[in-house]
């Protein structure tokens, strides 16, 4: 048992770590009031360029280049998101359809990137990954050290640690305050002296960013290169994620763990003995259908933010 | 200079409407000032924009004599302005201090330090006496409690002029005199506020000098000691008004309501309507009065189905309608005007015309075997639109788009067309001025002398006392008094709801 | 039935194109191959890229591959190829409305005049890169990875569990299907799983899926130099994949190639010579190089072992021994 | 009023035309020709009969999904299960088209009315947990995509499994296809499902507009607290939306597994319709006319998309970037409103 544990475990969290920076992301937007549908395609941007930008520094960067690459995948996915930002926020857009086109848009483009620049469907395969470690110290407590401190890559440690930098920004700093006041009531923040725009677009970008890194970690550490297929629905997981978390950046790693969990027994269920006879489709639909039992049973409502989807006109009651 | 803030020729246009049209405005130092005028007249528009939240398209603003330009509300703040608006600007799932502070956090390192902000807001509620506790979340506090979050906001802005934009309509008489006192205790403090309200009284009661205003355009400014709710009704409105609506002796009839050994709960589980009996005959009025939160809205949910009742009986004309569906009842013969308007009462999406058969929908002539005769409804509409006054450009126009007062009229219109019964009105006049006030009350009486049953529930004590024939007191969800109006008095009243004196309960009625 | 008439002036050359299934023509699978065999052809016989030369579509979904086989008839291509078994429904059908113009499906086998259908014995490649398996395992624990569980896929499956049996009794194989071919995410996993409970060589035929595999194998190797577990690849010499970076070690143990482009090539020069097999089902085997494992083979795999692999070689080809193609035949 | 209706229509012009535009720009920056691009598109998509012919089967299922879509929108639902209630309604249309042998008169009606039952069951689900428990309908429905797609393919391959990967070819009497439209369009994929679309969204529209049902659906969309106060059965009517939208869905489905495809495969992956049918919706303003414009150009973008590697070598993506720009353009219509306001003001 424990050492399937260390199987799963271990698979569980590589699997949740891009959609807990996903949807840590989301947990910034949402909480400001901008719907963010559009986290897929902030994800394929953050893959895409995570991919070229490995690929065509490599030979200059060496090791750091994973790393180089998911700041600057960071950077380019939040600039992205910029365009959502500014017809959710600027230009009054609905919020969901404006989500919607960025992830035609970031999937389009970047594949017409792609054929352009590498004349083909697909790129080519990244040389240069994220290492495998074993924490030190950690890694040798008994049980628990193998389970969860060994095999694992380093942004997945990050993804667990950012969930806790995030709870403490939202909840105890005035930035968090500020924040959770615009996507709940933003005239009040408005009268407070509160820029609710300008508050806005920081949430947006920075679900942008994060978004970002999630895609290019996945890529790299997953796919190792971007085609059609290397994003496919993760972006919407880690949407799941966030409201199954209740818009909390606790709650939403601790689902992103719980889908990477599913997700994995999903997959290696298959060898494990009791599990062995199941029909394989009933692994492949138990995240999803645990999920949504889950939203049924324990959390049957979740209170999204209640300015979520308006956007804030002065003066408009 | 002794004037604090004067807004000169101040105009404001949103496209082609112009809300405030060269109104001028000058407030004393440590004077309260009444803002005074209809609906719409452009009341919080001209505070909106003295507050940063609109930018003026003429006139000057002069802050101590000092010309401004208020760009934002955060310059309005550091003018010593702070805003008490009509609506709240509450965030219902923060704390007390968290509202207070929000915009403004004290820091320890990079994180508000909560601790100083909680001793810090509980200091300036003392001084000001202003009773709040702030470790409260905002959902689960009373409105009262609420507002004088809102003075402590502009309070620990370190505001020294007020704006409070109709407070008192939310509020239950108890908390109309604390707020009062509160106002009056600020300006002893040298604060000076300026105080938009439709209610004649409170001005008379507390302002020094009131502005009025018609229809975005500046009618003057009295000194109140100089003037009476009459002349004031008169400039606002631009005709007389009579506060007393005339009324015959009602010729009551049979009982149309009988509610028996009624028990409900509100959402939370708690009782809120506690063995309740109460009657309601053909022809009369039965207001109920009562504070806030003693269970009118749970028994007026509870009789039109809105939500489920534990146990008793309702009949209406002797049928039993307990726990029947909102449909049923509807179609048993109760009208109900609902509290909340923007909630209840109108689908804000549809056309006024649709909103007008939001119960008929599916019977003939608006429909046949499930088809929508469209000609039909809108006939209707336009006849409920003339007849009821409704102000709106067309009856394809959105319910949105219409004015609360209208929004209100189009729904009494529906809800006394259908011709009930039993015609519930919960707060029919709420946030409304004058003029619409007395359409409203008119139509009421009107219903009654037609033979209906009506029951009527609200705050205000002017208006029950004006307009029910007789008043039944609820309180902590029971009928604790039945009063005949002429026999009473407000200070009786207010002690029965207050719940310190009892009468005999009217099971007898 | 009119049929649009061709146009004049193009009468000397031959043209061929090929509609690819969703992986386009850089799947580093047999779409990549079928090109290349295709790019050899047009370049040998001087042709151009596009109408009237050699020229592919890549489709993006099930539903264009009827559309995108009739533009080719339109654009009056000679030989039209479809690549991959689900072309089969499309090309069948077009064949029919399209009796004059020549077709030919690669994986699948389409009953019709004018189509010459084109298979491969993956099993027998299977078979031998089973006995590399069998023979270099340390754990005697091996993995196979397979894309979507059917018919094709169980060729591989099965010639390379029997391929292992030959040689290792012991050994024991187990298998898992991904579901897909385009999911890296998974294939990740099932190698994490696998190489965790001490399975030692996995071997895929997964597509894209594989992709996952690769990365999880030199993750490894990159945390433990030392750590022993290779990869058996597919369709082509995937050597380059396993790439160890900062080394010039490969996880990569073999690959079981499967020569499209020699196939492709081979039925283009068949059809320009006027030799068009239509109707017929051409089988490529060991026998006629149309699978084997990949020269690079030698890097990590020792000569002896190699050439026991030889050996097995030619008794497939001698028939003495029979590769099964199914699970029941495996049995 | 008048105006307001020809802004209405003002809009998605627009911002078909600036993503049009758009598109060219980015033909322009990476270097293709634009005209090449677009001339091969056109003729791609209308260029001869066989060629229309394909748009139109294209625009079959893009109709259904964007009415199912719509149909949501319109009753304050989001559905995004569009997508797995078409693959349940592909999967069951087939099943009955494989497992019976009718006349053509039962076989084919009762094969669409299982697909539509299909998507309804499957709309049903997030409907009803939304009614019941207030489980938001987004994730239960995006859940349930996936749900579909694995439990479909499964049921392809023990149940309807011919070699493993798919299933046989449903019984002729059990086909949208036909000779003639064939015949009419050299050999295209056409058939007859463009006609049921075409009915679905006469339905979609009458439904909404001119029935009690539809007065309900759309007060309950708007307010559930009034529709509750007017005597609605709120729960009922949410439930009902569900099912009526994966309906449409499920039908789409049936275009697919009875018109283009005539059995049903094993899926790698979502076939992108049902997402491509909020873009639909979305461009046809959610109502049943707009929606088959919408449905044709984006068919015609799609099919014509084809045309322009071979002939003008600019990747198929390009169409996929302007369809998004042209949806962002309709969600940012505040900006075009605004210029047309300005445009009106000045021509005055
Ligand atoms: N944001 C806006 N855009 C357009 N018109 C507006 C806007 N705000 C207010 N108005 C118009 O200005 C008029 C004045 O509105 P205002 O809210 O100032 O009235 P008021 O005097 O405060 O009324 P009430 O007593 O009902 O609060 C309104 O009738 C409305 O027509
Ligand atoms: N943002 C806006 N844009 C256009 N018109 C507006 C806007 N806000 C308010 N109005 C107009 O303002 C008028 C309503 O004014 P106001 O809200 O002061 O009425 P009210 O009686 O106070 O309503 P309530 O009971 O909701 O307070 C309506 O005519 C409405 O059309
Ligand atoms: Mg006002
Ligand atoms: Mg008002």
């Amino acid at each position: 048992m424990l050492h399937i544990l260390e199987i799963i475990i271990p698979s569980a969290i590589f699997f949740a770590a891009p959609l807990i920076f996903t949807a840590l992301g989301g947990v910034f937007s949402e909480r400001s009031g901008v719907v963010n549908i559009g986290l897929e395609g902030l994800m394929v941007t953050g893959a895409f360029t995570g991919i070229v930008f490995n690929l065509t520094f490599a030979d200059q960067f060496g090791e750091f280049t994973p790393w180089l690459a998911m700041l600057v995948a960071m950077v380019v996915a939040s600039i992205f998101s910029l365009m959502h930002a500014v017809a959710a926020i600027s230009l009054r857009a609905d919020q969901v359809v404006s989500g919607v086109a960025i992830n035609f848009l970031a999937l389009g483009l970047s594949l017409f990137l792609v054929k352009m620049w590498y004349g083909k469907g697909q790129t080519d395969q990244v040389q240069v990954g994220f290492d495998k470690i074993d924490i030190p110290i950690l890694s040798k407590i008994p049980i628990l050290g193998p389970i969860l401190f060994s095999n694992g890559y380093i942004p997945s440690y990050l993804a667990i640690v950012l969930a806790f930098v995030v709870w403490y920004v939202i909840y105890k700093t005035p930035f968090g305050l500020r924040l959770r006041a615009v996507g709940e009531h933003p005239m009040a923040a408005d009268t407070m002296g509160i820029n609710v725009a300008k508050m806005r677009y920081i949430a947006v970008m920075l679900s942008g960013a994060l978004a970002g890194i999630g895609g290019s970690i996945y890529a790299t550490i997953i796919s190792r290169d971007f085609s059609h297929a290397t994003i496919s629905g993760q972006g919407f997981m880690a949407l799941a994620a966030m409201i199954f978390g209740k818009w909390h950046p606790l709650g939403a790693m601790g689902a992103a763990l719980f889908f990477g969990f599913a997700q994995s027994l999903s997959i290696v269920g298959q060898a494990i003995p009791f599990l062995k006879n199941v029909p394989t489709v009933y692994l492949l639909i138990l995240p999803y259908a645990l999920t949504i039992l889950a939203l049924t049973g324990f959390i049957g409502r979740a209170d999204a933010p209640k300015a979520l989807g308006t956007p804030y006109v002065k003066g408009k009651r | 200079m002794e004037y604090v803030i004067e807004m000169l020729n101040i105009r404001k246009v949103f496209g082609n409407f112009v809300a405030n049209d060269n109104i001028t405005l000058q407030l004393k130092k440590g004077e309260i000032h009444a803002l005074l005028g209809e609906n719409g007249a452009g009341k919080s528009t001209l505070m909106n924009v003295l507050f940063g939240l609109y930018q003026p398209d003429g006139g000057e603003i002069r802050v101590k004599g000092k010309k401004v330009n208020i760009a934002n509300p955060n310059v309005a703040n550091d003018l010593g302005i702070g805003m008490v608006h009509q609506h709240f600007m509450l965030v219902d799932t923060f704390t007390v201090t968290e509202n207070i502070i929000l915009g403004s956090e004290p820091k320890k390192g990079g994180q508000i330090d909560i601790e100083r902000a909680e001793k810090e807001v509980r200091e300036l509620s003392e001084r000001y006496g202003l009773a709040v506790d702030p470790k409260a979340k905002i959902a689960d506090i009373s409105v009262g409690m609420q507002q004088r979050v809102e003075i402590l906001k502009t309070l620990y802005r370190g505001a020294d002029i007020l704006i409070f934009d109709e407070p008192t309509a939310v509020l239950t008489p108890q908390e109309i005199q604390e707020l009062i006192q509160i106002m009056k205790a600020l300006v002893r403090e040298g604060k000076s506020i300026i105080l938009i309200t439709h209610k004649l009284k409170e001005i008379m009661e507390v302002c020094d000098r009131v502005t009025v205003i018609r229809r975005g355009k500046g009618i003057g400014t009295l000194n109140v000691s100089e003037t009476n709710p009459n002349e004031l009704a008169a400039l606002m409105v631009g005709r007389e008004v009579h506060f007393k609506t005339e009324k015959q002796p009602p010729k009551v009839g049979k009982p149309v309501l009988e509610i028996e050994d009624l028990v409900v709960k509100d959402s939370r589980g708690i009782t809120a309507v506690d063995h309740l009996h109460l009657t309601v005959h053909a022809g009369e009025i039965v207001g109920i009065a009562g504070v806030d939160g003693n269970g009118q809205t749970e028994l007026i949910e509870a009789i039109t189905g809105l939500i489920k009742s534990e146990s008793g009986s309702i009949r209406l004309n002797g049928k039993e309608i307990r726990n029947l569906t909102p449909r049923q009842i509807t179609e048993t013969g109760v009208g109900h005007i609902p509290q909340d308007r923007h909630k209840h009462g109108l689908v804000l999406d549809f056309p006024i015309g649709e909103n007008m058969v939001l119960q008929t929908y599916y019977k003939e002539p608006y429909s046949k075997r499930g088809i929508l005769n469209f000609k039909a409804i809108y006939d209707k509409a336009r006849q409920l639109i003339q007849e009821f006054d409704v102000r709106t450009p067309d009856e394809y126009t959105k319910a949105r788009a219409l004015s609360g007062g209208n929004q209100q009229k189009a729904i009494i219109g529906r809800e006394v067309d259908r011709d009930p019964d039993l015609l519930i009105a919960a707060q029919p006049t709420r946030g409304l001025d004058v003029g619409a006030i007395e359409f409203i009350h008119k139509r009421l009486i009107e219903q009654r002398d037609k033979g209906k049953a009506v029951l009527l529930v609200s705050f205000e004590l002017d208006e029950i006392m004006n307009v029910s024939d007789r008043i039944a007191v609820i309180y902590e969800g029971k009928i604790v008094a039945i009063v005949d109006p002429k026999e009473t008095t407000e200070q009786e009243l207010g002690l029965l709801m207050a719940g310190s004196k009892r009468k005999e309960a009217g099971v007898s009625s | 039935k009119e049929e649009p008439k061709k146009e004049e002036g193009k009468a000397s050359e031959f043209s061929v194109a090929m509609v690819t299934d969703v992986g386009g023509i850089d799947d580093k699978s047999f779409n990549q191959s079928a090109w290349e065999g295709l790019q050899k052809f047009g370049e040998e016989n001087g042709l151009k890229k596009g109408k009237g030369g050699y020229d592919y579509l890549q489709s993006k979904g099930d539903a264009d591959y009827a559309t995108n086989l009739n533009k080719l008839v339109r654009n009056d291509f000679d030989l039209i190829y479809g690549i991959g078994f689900l072309m089969t429904d499309a090309i069948t059908e077009i064949a029919d409305q399209k009796p004059d113009n020549k077709f030919a499906i690669v994986d699948s086998v389409v009953e019709k005049p004018n189509v010459a259908s084109i298979t491969f014995k993956e099993h027998e490649g299977s078979f031998l890169v089973g006995v590399v398996a069998g023979l270099m395992t340390k754990t005697n624990k091996i993995g196979f990875v397979g894309g979507v569980e059917m018919p094709l896929i169980e060729k591989f499956e099965s010639g390379f569990i029997a391929g292992v049996k030959a040689v290792n009794p012991n050994a024991t194989v187990e298998v898992q299907y991904a579901g897909a071919f385009d999911k890296a995410d998974k294939g990740k996993a099932i190698a994490s799983s696998m190489y965790a409970s001490g399975i030692d060589i996995i071997y895929h035929a997964a597509g894209g899926t594989g992709n996952g595999v690769f990365s999880e194998a030199i993750d490894l190797k990159k945390q433990d130099p030392n750590k022993e577990i290779w990869v058996i690849g597919v369709d082509r010499d995937q050597y380059e994949e396993g790439k160890v970076p900062g080394t010039d070690k490969s996880v990569t143990l073999t690959s079981m190639v499967k020569r499209v482009d020699v196939a492709v090539y081979d039925l283009a020069t068949k059809t320009k010579n006027g030799n068009f097999p239509g109707g017929q089902a051409v089988e490529y085997g060991l026998k006629e190089d149309g699978v084997g494992i990949a020269p690079t083979s030698k890097n990590n795999v020792p000569e002896d072992v190699l050439k026991q692999v030889d050996e097995w070689k030619q008794k497939i080809i001698n028939g003495e021994v029979k590769v099964p193609t199914t699970r029941a035949e495996l049995k | 009023m008048n105006e307001n209706r020809l802004t209405n229509i003002l809009v998605p012009v627009f911002a078909v035309i600036l993503g049009i535009i758009a598109g060219a720009i980015v033909m322009l920056v990476s270097g293709y020709d634009p005209i090449a691009g677009y001339s091969a598109l056109l003729y791609g998509a209308f260029g001869d009969r066989y060629y229309i012919g394909e748009t139109i089967r294209q625009v079959t299922p893009y109709i259904l999904a964007g009415l199912a879509v719509a149909f949501a929108f319109r009753t304050g639902l989001f559905n995004i299960g569009v997508e797995g209630q078409l693959i349940v309604g592909w999967l069951a249309a087939v099943w009955v088209g494989v497992s019976f042998e009718l006349p053509k008169v039962i076989h084919l009606p009762l094969a669409i009315v299982a697909a539509a039952l299909a998507g309804a069951l499957w709309g049903f689900i997030p409907g009803f947990l939304k009614a019941r428990f207030r489980v938001h309908e987004v994730i239960v429905t995006i859940m349930m995509n996936y749900i579909a797609l694995y439990v479909s393919n499964a049921v392809i391959r023990s149940v309807l499994s011919d070699q493993g990967f798919k299933s046989e070819k449903i019984h002729p009497s059990a086909s949208l296809r036909s000779e003639f439209l064939q015949s009419l369009t050299d050999y295209s994929t056409l058939h007859y499902g463009i006609i049921i679309s075409l009915i679905a969204a006469v339905v979609m529209w009458f439904l909404l507009e001119k029935t009690t049902t539809g007065y309900e659906l759309r007060a309950v969309g708007f307010n559930q607290h009034a529709s509750h106060y007017a005597g609605m059965n709120v729960n009922r009517n949410i439930i009902l939306a569900m099912v009526i939208s994966g309906a449409f869905a499920g039908i789409a489905g049936a275009m697919e597994g009875l018109g283009t495809f005539e059995n049903v495969s094993v899926k790698a992956g979502f076939t992108g319709v049902g997402f491509d049918g909020i873009a639909v919706a979305l461009l046809g303003g959610n109502n049943a006319f707009g929606i088959i414009l919408a449905a044709i150009l984006f068919g015609a973008l799609k099919v014509g998309a084809l045309e322009m590697p071979s002939a003008a070598d600019v990747p198929t993506e390009l169409v996929d970037i302007v369809i998004a720009l042209i949806i962002f353009f309709v969600a940012s219509s505040y900006l075009i409103r605004l210029v047309l306001t300005r445009f009106k003001k000045e021509g005055k």
